[in-house]
């Protein structure tokens, strides 16, 4: 065992590598090797220390003994110097000091007692030892988190990429079904029986498509087509006979006229449009 | 080496480095920024020691470098950013899927007079649904390559008159009006509905 | 064509393409990204179409691709993401010169515990430290999105269990908690029979 963490000259380990802070204008960097604290400094001193662990850590890690072997004697001292010297800055202290002090006290004095006597075989509990359990996870934790604080980290060490996306380059456009179409033809149908005036007769598709056909066949051709030119015959009968009636429909609802200059001349047809928008 | 020291001796290392190097430093900020940098930003990374004509430069090999990559370089008005190129929207898409948008029942009720009261003018659209067609809802749908005009009506205004397309039909899978759902049936089913 | 069977046709061309074509939806796709993305989510981005075994091979195919470029693809816990590397970071600091969160011994000390000795109390915390925990300290770690509450001890007052999130592995560029740095161990062991 150490004869007392005092007399130990060996060099401190330094528990933070950065300055500490500064005192006078003068960085420090280390904690002071000695008991002498500048006044001032003990705001620091506290300020650096995480806790009563810490601060036994630092007096153990000071004096390089071992954490394992620890000098209750001294190390107590040399805690409440510490603890005293705080006080009498008239520092607040946080209560996790002083229990540490009881615990530090309590366990020098049981060392000072002899061990109860306990079966052949059964090692007696150091007084120490929850002490030093204590520490040990104390310190592996501390080193944990320098470790944590080494590793990359987002924002401070790399940025995550996240490249502009324009929604707007991509235009959604509603999908429409032929049951929405049927849908809202029920809708209509519904409508127009509130208003009976409006009756929505009954027609065969096929014809009002074809009254389409024709007048796109008409436009396209600048508005004026040979009656014959309408017709494929190889589309068969039936389509040709629909085709000729949404010819006479698109007739009846003036939409095209139908002229011959006389007998057997070719029949045309021309958009009832045409005459105002001649191409 | 303090962090200091290192990003000054880093920085240095760069300034004094090829174009390659240069812009490789430019592909990093750009690719990491969340808003677009105007070349006096970009500057500034460099520490005011690169001018702005070397600068711009640059950011236009840059877009050019990347002109056959998933990214495009582009100079908005804030400044220069990178943007995922429109033809990978769809896959990005499948990630976060949104719903997609609907029509109105307005524009519904109008295509459905269209597609099979067709060819219709405005005004034979708006008897049937017994209210006036918002010029939008025509321009919607002529906008979608759904519906065009395909003559005129000889009456008063030679109103337009409205037929479905070619694109109509294909985007809905369908080979001719002909394969709409026939009316007679929606009838009848409205009847039943109705009849009760 | 509509936007829908643009998307369908697009993907059919990219998924009967070269091994080329779906790394450069990848690249789009992980570039953009707002989180990493697994390998299942980038299954989604193919219609499921491309096999996790497929996929996997093609990312390190780019990672390695990517490897002499500013950018890295990194594979961490809750997936792939691109990265900028280290060295540019002193660049990108002078657009921001705001300084990126130091932590306190306190908070690091803290989160020390919380990750390797998960799922812990604050209680728990405090006996490790030896002293109280400040109530900030924690939710600092929760505001960082690195530290949530998974569950309640059943004791008095039931107090929430803290464990670590898979954003802080994200963060810190790890794919699970066996990645962390291993604890130390400390110096001596412990020989009562030498007590005294």
């Amino acid at each position: 065992m150490s004869d007392s963490v005092t007399a130990t000259t060996a060099e401190a380990v330094p528990v933070v590598v950065s300055p500490l802070a500064r005192i006078y204008g003068q960085p420090l960097t280390q904690l002071p090797l000695d008991l002498y604290i500048p006044p001032d400094a003990m705001a620091v001193m506290l300020d650096a220390f995480e806790g009563p662990l810490d601060l036994l850590l630092y007096l153990i890690r000071k004096a390089n003994v071992n954490v394992l072997d620890i000098p209750m004697a001294p190390l107590t001292e040399q805690y409440l110097l510490y603890v005293e010297a705080m006080r009498s800055q008239n520092l607040e202290l946080a209560a996790d000091y002083l229990v540490m002090a009881a615990m530090l006290i309590e366990i020098k004095s049981r060392m000072l007692l002899p061990r109860p006597k306990v079966d052949a075989g059964d090692e007696a509990e150091d007084p120490r030892a929850e002490l030093v359990r204590r520490l040990v996870e104390y310190e592996q934790m501390k080193l944990a988190g320098h470790g944590l604080n080494e590793l990359p980290q987002a924002e401070r060490d790399f940025e995550w990429v996240e490249v502009w996306v324009e929604k707007t380059l991509l235009r959604r456009l509603p999908e429409v079904s032929t049951l929405d179409l049927q849908e809202a033809w029920r809708g209509i149908l519904r409508q127009a029986r509130l208003h009976t005036h409006h009756m929505v007769q009954r027609e065969e598709l096929s014809v009002r498509e074809h009254m389409t056909l024709i007048l796109r066949q008409l436009r396209d051709a600048g508005g004026f087509v040979e009656f014959g030119d309408l017709f494929d015959p190889q589309q068969g009968a039936p389509v040709l006979v629909v085709h000729f009636l949404a010819l006479l429909e698109l007739a009846r609802e003036h939409l095209l006229e139908v002229t011959q200059v006389e007998v057997f001349a070719p029949i045309y047809l021309r958009l009832s449009d045409e005459r105002s928008e001649p191409r | 080496m303090s962090a200091v020291s290192l990003d000054k001796a880093l920085s240095d290392a760069v300034l004094s480095g090829t174009p390659a190097d240069l812009k490789r430093v430019l592909e990093a900020v750009l690719l990491s920024a969340r808003t677009p940098l105007s070349v006096l930003e970009l500057r500034k990374v460099f520490d005011d020691r690169i001018g702005a004509d070397v600068l711009r430069a640059l950011l236009e090999e840059l877009r050019q470098e990347w002109s056959t990559r998933p990214l495009e370089l582009l100079s908005v008005a804030s400044g220069w950013r990178f943007r995922t190129r429109a033809e990978f929207m769809p896959f990005l898409e499948r990630l976060n899927p949104e719903k997609p948008p609907r029509y109105s029942r307005a524009v519904l009720e109008t295509l459905a007079i269209i597609a099979y009261r067709q060819p219709v003018t405005r005004g034979d659209i708006e008897d049937i649904r017994g209210v006036t067609v918002a010029t939008q809802v025509i321009r919607l749908l002529e906008e979608r390559g759904w519906v065009d005009v395909v003559g005129h009506r000889d009456t008063p205004g030679r109103p337009g008159l409205l037929a479905t397309t070619r694109k109509f039909l294909d985007d809905l899978g369908l080979r001719s009006l002909a394969e709409l759902p026939p009316l007679q049936q929606i009838n009848s089913t409205l009847d039943l509905a109705d009849g009760q």
